[in-house]
């Protein structure tokens, strides 16, 4: 089941080989390879529990992990996660924890604009404002009065402050109401366009569908199926892969 | 004689995480708790065991309200419970940690424990007996000298299982015990789990992996965003339009 | 009543010490969850070392002194919060060996004399209320402290970045704050503020090498009455335990004095104020 | 290894064998029979540092204060009104006990860091009534003349009995430790969630944990108070509390021989010590980097596993498991 998921044409942002990740000495996922090209989106999908936060948590450097992580040429294995922040990878985490409740919205996003030059905060601040306009208006509100929604936009604002290369995203979708996933497929849309390579891990499928270019589907911590979107539509496939009906 | 959830509503500030969810847990059956994440599932278990408070509703075993008590007493009644996320000091053993279970059974004082009477050698040997029975149950003997971060993540959970269990529970609470686990362990598991409710133990469980639901469970409770959005067996329930929209995401179709 | 003015005016001088040992018990405590009981050692140092110099140039040693040995705290804090291995209570013990260390150290220089400058021996009197001149510099330096900390932690990069990893250590580290040096800074900012504090005391009340245990205990105490979470509330936490302290010693007979002030302490933690947290959304 | 030796009650064995060899090669010198007394009273303050602590997770500032309490009470009975001794350990066992429960149970809810800060605080409070209980406690002066127990009542007589008492504590710990109570507390101390849903009573559990430990440093209280015949309020101060702490924490406070091997290093190098003003520098220098090297003590240790570890470093993360699973 040794998928050639590197192989698409073009300069690779992100690839990663033989990737692991541990809590404590417990190994949650292994031997995962994968590889993202500027202005791709890739979906981790898989079931609660199949490792998939652990992955993107292991990539960001918050949780132990091993194997080779390499974005745009540069290796980040055995980094601190906050240097791996300043080398081009940003984590938008499960339940927007990458956001800090207690502060206003304007100070998250300056937390997020901290890292670039002066000179380019502004216009990165106008971009992340013309992406989630939202956010111009809750300017002052604590983030953590925002609904879920706006609380998911500034996540995503924060994590693309500083101009990342990856954007990697955990269930963004998670408790959300309809509406907002409108708004987020189409900034994810935007930043594809715009060359943002981003790893996606979601449990629902139908939204991962709406807005991926491939998928990988993780089990017991490791890939066990890959493919191109069209695989999503097909709503018996999903229904194989997450309910573990077709199976008995 | 059962376990009977009568509305239960429970919030965190200003979010109502779970609402007006009732259910009946008979002694004897399998019933199971499916819904995305988010939609209340773990806190209902919480609200159950005591570990938070609702705001309304009452919560009965065996006739005995308990919605007030503190979770010990609780388990003193006869639940048990697992984690979704097992929570077990690293270093120590499998066997010490199924120990642990025992706590609840135990009826030996601290001095007489402490002076080693001849009642707590005994309760102490009973102990490790029925401890290495559950091990075996569960084929983790072979396991059962190595610490908790030795272990596979799936053993944990089958180590989590055991330990609840161990005071021989009336009902039996699972957080996805499944999560994680092998092909090979989880139906090891599900006929565990079966055969716990054979014995006359109630379960619940909150599962995932719907192929193990249908395969144990006589009812399913299905929650969205807190509230029931519909129960009934599973063969219906996996038919259902509404479930199948829920649990998949339909808003993202 | 003019006495009991003059009492609560003197609580007040000796709690604006008190609240500037509160402001590092809560940052410390906030930003990385322990408690440091050598912050009052450090001020006894301070006490000490600008006793023994005198002077401008005593302030300033008696603060580089106590820089420096809160930076020895926090490599040893840093090394013993290993990461799955955080322990606060390991680093609580680390920082009560580094208090002992201090306090002996004082000992063996400075010996058991106390230690007090009182440069002014006039009073101004207002209204029939007699102040030392030197509640008007405790009062003056706090407050340029607070307006300083207020501005460091609210308008600089840097103390957003505090703020954000005492919020959210992990979310900080997603995004490029280097959280472990910026507890290690925290610390620093703990024993400068203790040495502040030891300054004022020395032309205040004074201090022996046995200080430095009660005087932790003022800080915590400060800390905890209004909530961890702020250093105005440390602040006004200060001049209760001054005040309440005052009021003892001025109508109460000897060891009272120092007794009730711990006792409201132990009342306000058996309060529950440093515990609330576990069960957040009830996810377990 | 044989099932002998690993048996909980074998480090009991090692220290039976190890104090009867060294009992007749000191039993000429009153001079060491004595400090053998006072080890074996530092041992006794150490195993409740180690029950509290090692255990509990309670660290315990106070382990001298609860022996000023049992001393004191002893001192009391026995000058004041007469009774005898056994009447002061009845006393010593319990006031303690009396004094910690209802503390712990005020402080310890979830997080025993508030706790230790508490027993700071009644270390304090508790030198301060001494001072203060003039009638009572004799005040700055003290309470002399404490008679000595009449069927110890030579220095070696003295050493058999406390030593015996430290036998005694010991296997009631180590039977205690490998009970249904003391796989509770290890699992409150670890993870109080996890202990709630075992259906323990957490801060009941831990709050009694916390007065048996104080008991036993009552009890060495009483033993203290009985070998020295005089009982001050410099006796047993905070001072001596720190030093205790640190003996546990140098042995190892969750093995069973740490805390009396911590005694015994400290009593010792304390003999050697130039001057009582330098001690706290080499004590906190000493915990320092006991803590920094191993932090679970002498005892506590897997020397082995951690010169492994050494060469094998990894990469720092930041406190991932700490905020996982619990938002």
């Amino acid at each position: 089941m040794n998928m050639q998921l590197g192989s698409a044409p073009g300069a690779s942002v992100l690839s990663c080989k033989g990737l692991s990740a541990r809590y404590h000495r417990v190994t949650v996922v292994s031997g995962v390879d994968l590889s993202l090209r500027a202005g791709e989106m890739l979906a981790v999908l898989g079931s609660n529990g199949a490792g998939k936060s652990s992955m993107l948590q292991a990539i960001a450097g918050v949780v132990r992990g091993g194997g080779e992580i390499n974005v745009n040429g540069r290796s980040l294995g055995g980094m601190s996660a906050h240097k791996r922040a300043l080398h081009g990878l940003s984590l938008v985490p499960e339940q927007r924890r990458n956001i800090f409740p207690t502060m206003t919205v304007r100070e998250n996003i300056d937390i997020g604009l901290a890292l670039l030059p002066a000179s380019e905060r502004e216009a990165q601040r106008a971009f992340i404002i013309d992406l989630f306009p939202i956010l111009q208006t809750r300017e002052t509100a604590m983030a953590g009065m925002l609904s879920g929604g706006e609380q998911q936009m500034l996540a995503i604002g924060l994590a693309l402050g500083r101009k990342p290369a990856v954007l990697a995203l955990d269930e963004p979708s998670q408790g959300l109401a309809p509406a907002v996933f409108d708004i987020l497929a189409a900034a994810f849309d935007r930043l594809k366009k715009g060359g943002l390579a981003l790893l996606l891990a979601e449990q629902n499928v139908p939204f991962a569908a709406r807005i991926v270019d491939r998928y990988v589907v993780l089990s017991h911590g490791h890939i066990v199926r890959s493919g191109d979107r069209a695989d999503l539509d097909d709503p018996q496939r999903i229904a194989e892969a997450f309910l573990g009906t077709g199976r008995g | 004689m059962t376990v009977q959830v009568k509305d239960i509503t429970v919030r965190f500030g200003g979010v109502t995480a779970v609402k007006d969810v009732s259910l009946k847990l008979p002694p004897g059956k399998i019933v199971a708790v499916i819904g995305p994440n988010g939609s209340g599932k773990s806190t209902l278990f919480n609200a159950i065991t005591g570990m938070v408070k609702p705001a309304a509703g009452t919560i009965e075993v065996d006739d005995t309200r308990i919605d007030a008590m503190p979770p010990y007493r609780r388990i003193g009644l006869g639940l048990a419970r697992t984690f979704q996320t097992p929570r077990f000091d690293p270093k120590v053993t499998v066997s010490e940690a199924v120990m642990c279970g025992f706590y609840p059974v135990h009826r030996t004082g601290v001095f007489s424990a402490m002076l080693r009477l001849p009642k707590a050698v005994a309760e102490e040997g009973d102990f490790r007996e029925r401890c290495s029975d559950i091990l075996d149950d569960l084929r983790l003997s072979e396991f059962r000298s190595l610490t908790m971060n030795e272990l596979p993540m799936g053993r944990v959970r089958l180590v989590e299982v055991a330990r609840a269990v161990a005071n021989r529970p009336k009902y039996i609470l699972l957080d996805e015990p499944a999560a994680g686990l092998e092909r090979e362990e989880q139906r090891m598991l599900s006929r565990e789990i079966r055969k716990l409710a054979d014995r006359g133990v109630g379960v619940l469980l909150v599962e995932h992996n719907f192929g193990l639901i249908r395969e144990l469970a006589e009812h399913v409770v299905v929650l969205k965003d807190g509230a029931k959005l519909l129960e009934g067996e599973p063969e219906t329930i996996a038919k259902d339009r509404a479930f199948i929209d829920v649990y998949l995401g339909s808003a993202g179709r | 009543m003019y006495e009991l003015v003059e009492y609560l005016l003197r609580g007040a001088l000796l709690g604006i010490t008190y609240g500037l040992l509160a402001f590092p018990v809560s940052l410390l405590f906030s930003t990385t969850g322990s408690v440091d009981v050598a912050l009052g050692a450090y001020a006894v140092l301070a006490v000490a070392v600008a006793y023994s110099i005198g002077g401008p140039v005593g302030i300033l040693a008696a603060i580089l002194a106590t820089v420096f040995a809160s930076f020895v705290v926090g490599i040893i804090s840093l090394r013993l919060n290993r990461p799955g291995a955080v322990d606060h209570v390991t680093a609580v013990l680390g920082t009560f060996g580094l208090a002992m260390f201090l306090e002996s150290l004082i000992l063996s220089v400075f010996g058991t004399n106390p230690m007090i400058r009182q440069p002014f021996d006039t009073f101004w009197n207002i209204g029939g209320i007699r102040i030392s001149p030197q509640t008007g510099i405790n009062a003056a330096v706090c407050l340029v402290i607070l307006t300083a900390l207020f501005v460091v932690l609210r308008k600089t990069p840097f103390g957003r970045s505090m703020r954000a990893s005492a919020a959210n250590p992990v979310g900080a580290s997603l995004n490029g704050i280097p959280v472990r040096q910026i507890w290690f800074a925290t610390y620093l900012l703990g024993g400068l503020l203790a040495g502040v504090a030891g300054v004022l005391i020395l032309y205040t009340t004074g201090a022996d090498y046995s200080s430095a245990f009660t005087l932790t205990i003022w800080g915590f105490g400060s800390a905890i009455i209004f909530g961890m979470n702020s250093p105005l509330r440390g602040f006004a936490g200060g001049l209760i335990i001054g005040m309440v302290q005052a009021l003892c010693s001025g109508y109460l007979p000897g060891a009272w004095a120092t007794a009730i002030p711990l006792v409201v302490i132990f009342v306000v933690l058996s309060m529950g104020r440093m515990n609330q947290i576990v069960s957040t959304g009830g996810r377990v | 290894m044989p099932a002998v030796l690993r048996s909980r009650l074998a480090p009991i064995g090692l220290l039976v064998v190890i104090i009867a060899a060294m009992t007749p090669l000191i039993a000429g010198s009153a001079f060491w029979l004595d400090n053998s007394v006072l080890v074996a009273i530092f041992s006794l303050l150490a195993l409740s540092v180690g029950m509290a602590y090692g255990q509990a997770g309670i660290l315990s500032m106070a382990p001298a204060a609860f022996g000023a309490i049992g001393a004191f009470a002893t001192s009391i009975v026995t000058t004041r009104y007469g009774l005898s001794p056994l009447v002061g350990l009845a006393l010593a066992l319990l006031l303690p006990a009396v004094v910690a429960y209802p503390m712990a149970r005020a402080i310890t809810r979830l997080s025993p860091l508030p706790l230790s800060i508490a027993t700071l605080l009644l270390s304090l409070v508790l030198e301060l009534a001494i001072r203060e209980g003039k009638g009572l406690t004799g005040g700055y002066i003290g309470i002399s003349g404490i008679p000595p127990l009449w069927f110890a009542d030579s220095v070696f007589a003295m050493h058999v009995l406390s030593w015996g008492l430290v036998v005694v504590v010991l296997f009631l710990y180590a039977n205690l430790t490998d009970s249904a109570v003391g796989r509770a507390v290890k699992t409150a101390r670890h993870d109080p969630l996890r202990a709630t849903a075992d259906g323990v009573n957490v801060p009941a559990l831990l709050a009694s944990y916390f007065a048996i430990s104080a008991s036993v440093s009552g009890l060495a209280g009483w033993l203290y108070a009985h070998h020295l015949t005089y009982m001050g309020p410099d006796s047993l101060t905070m001072h001596v509390s720190i030093k205790v702490v640190l003996m546990a924490v140098i042995g190892g406070a969750s093995t069973l021989l740490g805390p009396v091997l911590g005694a015994a290093f400290l009593t010792l190098l304390t003999l050697y010590l130039p001057a009582a003003e330098t001690q706290g520098m080499i004590f906190g220098g000493v915990l320092i980097f006991v803590l920094l090297v191993a932090p679970n003590g002498v005892l506590g240790t897997d020397w082995g596993k951690l010169i492994a570890r050494r060469s094998d470093k990894q990469p720092m993360a930041v406190r991932p498991a700490a905020t996982e699973g619990t938002a």
